[in-house]
C-alpha cells in the first residue's frame, strides 16, 4: 500500500471517477491549467479536456447553480469552491435549492453533485482564508456532510460523493492535504457516508472529532497514554447523517465525553452530538460533556501568535481531556 | 403562421383566462390559499411556446406561467389540484406552492422548483450545459420577470451562457413591476433586452401583447441556439392585469390613472378581433371556444374541490433517495 | 396600557426609532407604498419620505451590503429582508462582512445594522416561505441574533436592536405578527438584548423556547398545571449571545430540561443549549436533556396536513413534557 | 497637468515598484507570508488618486493597491509592518493579510475589509449612498478588477448606483486575468466598460499603462459624481507583471510568448522618457528619485523586521462594541 496525501487522495479519486464515469465533469476557478490553486485538479484538463474539467468566470453563485442545473440533467458535476470562506453566495443554490430538488418535486428531479469545499485554518489564512463553514450546511436535511481526515478517508468518501445520489458537500481541511500521510491501496474502494470511525479504541474517555484536530486528538491521546489515561478517539466523517451509533456506543463504553472541533464553540457541530450524548446516554454519563473548540472570535487572525492562540492544539486538547478523566 | 395556427393560440389564452378567473375567485371565496394570475401575460406566454418544441426543449419556468403550463398540455385539472394542494397534483405532491416542483420528465422537462426568484436561470444555464456536454439539440428557456433581472444571479447565468454558446433563450415577460415596485426603481435604462449587449449575446425587446411578434422572436432564439450560436435574451412587455398575488393590493401603489390604462388593450378581445377580421372565427365558433373552456374550467373545478388532501404518509420520503444513507422512509 | 400585535409593535417601534434618530433609515422591498408585505413600514413612507424608506430593486444582496455600507458610514439602516427564505443571496455580506467588519478592522470601522427577517411557518407558505434561518446566524460571532416571541419583547427589543452599534439579526415569526397580542406601555422603553426571561415560572421541568412556539410551550404547561406538573418556561429571546445563566438556574432548579423550536432537529439551536446544560448543570440533572423540533425534512410543505406534521404543536409539546416528568 | 504633477506621479510610481519588489523578494526568502503584487498596475492607480481628494473622497480598494495607498500617503514601514504582520500595522492590527482592514477614518477613509472579491462594490454603494443622504459632497471609489467584473454582486451594485445617481467611481483595473482565468473564459465581450449602458451610466475604457488619460477619466467621473449626476465606469486596461499572488506560477497557464510581450512595455521607464524629454527629470534628479526610494524601502525594511508580532493580548477586543453584550474583553 502506497503512503501518500490527502491532496493526492483526492485527485487519485477524481481521475478514477472520470475515467469510470462520463457523466462525471468539474467546474471551478482556476481548476484548469492552473489545476486548482492546491492543484487538486492538476493534471485532469490535460487528460480530460477542457469540455470536462471547466474553468468558469469568478463567480460563486454559478459554481453552484450551474452543477446543480447539470445534475438535475443527467449529469454528475463535482463543483469546487476556491476556499470555503468564499461559498457563502453559492448557497442561496445550495441550501436553498439542491437540499430541496428531491423534496420539492417528490422525486421527479435528483441533483447529484458533489461541492468540494476546501476548509479550515492553522494555514496563515487570516480571516478570509481560514473558515469552518459546516454548520450551515450540516444543519439543512437534503444535504450530505463530509469531512474525512486522512487519505484513505478522503478518497473513499470523494468516491462515495460522487457515486451518491443527493448532493454532497465535501470539506477537505487545507491544512491536512500535504501535512497528512496514510496508506491507500492501489485499487478500487470506498467508505461509505454516514459512517464513523474508531480511529483508536480506549476505555477511559471518548473523544468525538473530524477534521484536521482529529489528528491533535490522536497526539493527545498519545501523549495521555503515557500518562495511564486510555482515550478512544471517535472520527466523525460524516456531519450530516451524523452516525449517532457509532458515538452513543462509545460513549456507553467510557461514560465520559468530549468533543473537539476547529469551529468556533456556539452553535457548533458539538453542540448536537453533546445533545445527542446527554438524551441517549443520559444514564451511562460519569461526568459532563465537554466541548474543545475555536473562540467567540469572528475568524482567525492572520499574525502568527494570534492564529496560534484561535486554533485548538495537542496541548489544550490534552489538557481538557486530563480535566475531564479526573472528574 | 396559418389561421389553425393562430386559432390554436387563441383557444389557449381562453382557456388560461377562464382557468385564472376561477382560481382568483376560488382564493376570495378561501378556497385556494395564494394565486399568482397570469392575466395579461397570456400573449406573451402562447407565443412563445408556439416557437417551441414541448417534447424537445426544456422550461424553466417561474410562478406566472399557467398560459405556459397550459400550452405545454398540462391540465386544468392539475393545475387546480395544485392550487388546491390536493392529492395527484403533477409537480410536488402538493408540497410546494401551486406551479412549483417539476413535471415528470418521461411527459414534459418543465421545472420549477422554487419561489426564490431568479434562482431558475442559473440551473437553466447549467441544464442547457449537459444537454451541449451530450451533443443533445435541445433549447432550455429561462422564463423571468422584470423584477429578477436586478439579481446578481441573471448577471451570472446570462455572462455564463453567452461564454458558453449555450442553446438558452432567457424570456423576459416584463410588467413593470417587482410586486409594488416600478421599473424607475428597478434599473436606470429603458429596456432590459438592452443588457444583452454587455454579454454579447443579442437582446430583442418586443410587443408581448401580440403573440405572432413574440412567436418570432423566440422562434429565432431557437434556430440560434440549436445551430450552436448561444443564447438569446427576449424581453416581452405585457402589463400585470391583477395585483402580484392574491396577498397584494395594487391600489396602494399603482395610480388610479395607470390601473384604468392598463386594461384599455386586453391581448385576448385583439385577438379575438383579428381572426374574426381575417374570417378564421365566427360567432359559433367563439362561442364553441368559450363554453368548452368554461365547460373544462367547471369539471375541472368539481373534481380537485372533491380530490383530498394529501396524508402525511409519505412526509418522511424524498428527502434522499431511498435506501441512502439518511433516508427515513 | 393598550393591548397590540407583534407586527404594531414592530411598527412602533420603527416610527418611534425613526423619529428619535434621523440617521435611521429604511431599504428593502415593497417597504415603501406597499407598506412592506405584512404592512411593517406601513405609513413610514407617508412620514419619512423616500429618502428614508427605500424601496429597493429584487436584491438580497444588494439590501445586506449596501445597509452595510451605510452603517460603516455613519447612519444606521433598518433593512428588511422579505422572507426569511430569501436571505441566502445576502448572507455573503452579512455573515462574510459585517460580522467581521470591527473584529477585521481592529475597531476602526463598524456596522450598526439591523436586518428584519420575517421567518417561520405556520402559515401555508409551503417549502419557500416559511424557513427557519436561525442556525446559520447565531452561529457567527459578530453577530447579535434575536427572536421575540410578544409584542412588548418585540418592540422593546427592536429599538435595543437599532441603537445597538453591532450588526443584529431581528427574526420576527410570522406567524405571531396578527396571532400575538399583548399589553405594550404607551411610552418609551427598551428590553435588552443577550437576556431570556422567565415566562412562566415552574418546579417540575424546564422548558426553553423562543418565538411562535413559545406560546405553545405556554400552552402545554397551562394544559400541565391541571395534571399536576408545574413546568418553567424560559424564553430565550436572544439567540446570540445566548443568555445560559437563565437557562442554567431554571435547570439547577427543575433538574429536568427540555428544549423546544420549530427549527428542524439536528443541529439547531436545541443542541447547543443541550449541551450548555449537559455541560454546566451536570450534577443537577434528574433526566436526560430532551428536545422537540421540527423534523429531518428540508422545509415545511404546503397542503394542510403536511404542514400540520411539521409543525410542533401544543399537544406534541405536553406529550414530550409529560414524559420527561414522568422520567 | 503640471512637470511637478507628472514628477509627483513617477516618484511615487517608482516607490512602489521599489517596495513591491523588496515584498517580493522577503517573500521569495520566505519572510513574508503572501503577497499579492501591484506591478504593471501603478501607472493606473497613481493617475486615479491624482484626480481625487485623498481628504474628501473614500477609497474601497482591494489587495492589489500597493501604489494607491502610497499615493494616499500610507508609507512603506506601515505597509511593510502589514506585510510582515507586525505590530502597529495600521489597517487590522495584524488580524488581516497585508492590505486589507482599514485606515482610522480621522486620517483617510481607505476601506478594504475582506478578500472576498466585489465584496466591496455594494459596500461601496451604501457608503456613498449615506453620503447622500446626509449631503455630503464626496466621491467613492470602488475598486475591482476584471475577475470581479463576473460576480453578481458588482451587476447588483451597478445598478442600485445608477438608479440613486450615488456619487460612486466604478474603477476597473483589468489586467485580463481572474488568477489564472483569461477574459475570453471571463466574458464574451472585449471591454467591461460596455456593461455600463446596461446601467445607464457612462462606461470608458482607457489604457492603465497612461496616467494622464487614467487621471483625465477619473477627473471627469469625480466632476459627474460630485455634481449629482451619478456613478461611471471607468476600465483601465493594465498588464499583471507577476503571478497572480506569490503562491501563483504564471507559467502553469500563461503561454512563455505572453509572458516576454507584456513585459515589454513597462509604464515606469516609460514616464521617466517622457520627463527626460520634456526636460523635467534630469540623470541627477532621477538618481535621486531612485536612490530616495531605495532608502526609505530598505529603512522600513529594517524597522518592520525589528517590530515585534502582536501578541493575543487583545483577542477578544473589537467582537462586539466594548461592553455590549456578547463583549469578552
Ligand atoms: C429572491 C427573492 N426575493 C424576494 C422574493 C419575493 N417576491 C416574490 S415575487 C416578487 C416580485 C417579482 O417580480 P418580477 O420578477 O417582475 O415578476 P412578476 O411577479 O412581475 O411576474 C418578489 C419581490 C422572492 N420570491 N425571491
Ligand atoms: C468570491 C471570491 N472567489 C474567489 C476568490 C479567490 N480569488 C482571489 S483573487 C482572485 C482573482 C481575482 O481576479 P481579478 O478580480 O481580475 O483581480 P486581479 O487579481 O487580477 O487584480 C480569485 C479567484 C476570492 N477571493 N473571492
Ligand atoms: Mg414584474
Ligand atoms: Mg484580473
Amino acid at each position: 500500500m502506497p503512503e501518500i496525501t490527502v491532496i493526492e487522495a483526492v485527485r487519485a479519486a477524481l481521475r478514477e471517477e472520470m475515467e469510470r464515469d462520463p457523466t462525471v465533469f468539474m467546474l471551478g476557478e482556476d481548476i484548469g491549467k492552473r489545476g486548482g490553486v492546491f492543484l487538486a485538479t492538476d493534471g485532469l484538463i490535460e487528460q480530460f479536456g477542457e469540455e470536462r474539467v471547466i474553468d468558469t468566470p469568478l463567480a460563486e453563485a454559478s459554481i453552484g447553480g450551474i452543477a446543480l442545473g447539470a445534475a438535475v440533467n443527467g449529469m454528475r458535476p463535482v463543483a469546487e469552491i476556491e476556499f470555503a470562506d468564499f461559498i457563502w453566495p453559492a448557497v442561496n443554490q445550495i441550501i436553498g435549492e439542491a437540499a430541496r430538488v428531491r423534496y420539492g418535486t417528490h422525486g421527479r428531479r435528483t441533483a447529484p453533485l458533489v461541492l468540494r469545499v476546501p476548509y479550515g485554518g492553522g494555514v496563515r489564512g487570516g480571516l478570509f482564508h481560514s473558515q469552518s463553514i459546516e454548520v450551515a450546511f450540516a444543519h439543512q436535511p437534503g444535504l450530505k456532510v463530509v469531512a474525512p481526515a486522512t487519505p484513505y478517508d478522503a478518497k473513499g468518501l470523494l468516491k462515495s460523493a460522487i457515486r451518491d445520489d443527493d448532493p454532497v458537500i465535501f470539506l477537505e481541511h487545507k491544512r491536512t492535504y500535504r501535512l497528512v500521510k496514510g496508506d491507500v491501496p492501489d485499487g478500487e474502494y470506498t467508505v461509505p457516508i454516514g459512517v464513523a470511525e474508531v480511529k483508536r479504541a480506549g476505555s477511559d474517555v471518548t473523544v468525538v472529532s473530524y477534521g484536521l484536530v482529529l489528528h491533535y486528538c490522536l497526539e493527545a491521546a498519545a501523549t495521555l497514554a503515557e500518562e495511564g489515561i486510555d482515550v478512544e478517539v471517535v472520527d466523525l466523517r460524516t456531519l450530516r447523517p451524523l452516525d449517532t451509533d457509532t458515538v452513543l456506543a462509545s460513549v456507553r463504553k467510557t461514560s465520559k465525553a468530549m468533543i473537539v472541533h476547529e469551529d468556533t464553540k456556539a452553535g457548533g457541530i458539538g453542540g448536537e452530538i453533546a445533545a445527542v450524548i446527554a438524551e441517549y446516554a443520559f444514564e451511562d454519563l460519569d461526568a459532563p460533556v465537554m466541548r474543545v473548540a475555536g473562540p467567540e472570535v469572528p475568524a482567525m487572525p492572520f499574525s502568527p501568535l494570534l492564529e496560534a492562540e484561535f486554533m485548538p492544539s495537542p496541548e489544550k486538547i490534552a489538557a481538557a481531556i486530563r480535566k475531564l478523566a479526573a472528574y | 403562421m396559418t389561421d389553425a395556427d393562430l386559432l390554436e393560440m387563441y383557444r389557449t389564452m381562453v382557456l388560461s383566462r377562464t382557468l385564472d378567473q376561477r382560481i382568483w375567485q376560488m382564493n376570495r371565496q378561501g378556497r385556494a390559499a395564494i394565486v399568482a394570475s397570469a392575466q395579461g401575460h397570456e400573449a406573451a406566454q402562447v407565443g412563445a411556446i408556439r416557437a417551441l418544441d414541448p417534447e424537445r426543449d426544456r422550461f424553466y419556468i417561474y410562478y406566472r406561467e399557467l398560459t405556459t403550463m397550459l400550452a405545454l398540455g398540462i391540465t386544468p385539472l392539475e393545475l387546480l389540484l395544485g392550487f388546491l394542494a390536493k392529492d395527484g397534483e403533477p409537480l410536488s405532491g402538493a408540497r410546494q406552492f401551486p406551479l412549483h416542483g417539476a413535471i415528470d420528465r418521461s411527459r414534459r422537462d418543465i421545472v420549477s422548483f422554487s419561489n426564490v426568484v431568479a434562482t431558475q436561470l442559473l440551473q437553466a444555464v447549467g441544464v442547457a450545459l449537459a444537454d451541449k456536454m451530450r451533443g443533445e439539440k435541445r433549447v432550455t428557456v429561462a422564463y423571468f420577470g422584470d423584477g429578477a433581472s436586478s439579481m446578481g444571479e441573471t448577471h451570472e447565468a446570462m455572462n455564463f451562457a453567452s461564454i458558453h454558446h449555450l442553446p438558452v433563450i432567457f424570456f423576459c415577460e416584463n410588467n413593470k413591476y417587482a410586486t409594488s415596485v416600478p421599473l424607475s426603481r428597478q434599473m436606470n435604462i429603458e429596456s432590459i433586452a438592452a443588457r444583452a449587449d454587455g454579454y454579447g449575446m443579442p437582446g430583442i425587446e418586443i410587443d408581448g401583447f401580440d403573440p405572432v411578434a413574440v412567436y418570432e422572436a423566440v422562434g429565432a432564439a431557437a434556430i440560434r441556439a440549436l445551430s450552436g450560436d448561444g443564447p438569446t435574451l427576449v424581453e416581452a412587455v405585457v402589463e400585470r392585469f391583477l395585483p402580484h398575488t392574491s396577498d397584494d393590493d395594487d391600489t396602494r401603489y399603482r395610480p388610479p390613472e395607470e390601473l384604468e390604462d392598463i386594461r384599455k388593450f386586453d391581448p385576448i378581445p385583439a385577438m379575438e378581433k383579428l381572426l374574426r377580421s381575417s374570417g378564421a372565427l365566427d360567432d359559433a365558433l367563439d362561442d364553441e371556444i368559450k363554453g368548452s373552456a368554461q365547460k373544462i374550467v367547471n369539471q375541472a373545478t368539481e373534481d380537485a374541490e372533491n380530490a383530498p388532501f394529501p396524508e402525511p404518509h409519505d412526509f418522511y420520503e424524498q428527502v434522499y433517495a431511498p435506501g441512502s444513507p439518511g433516508d427515513q422512509s
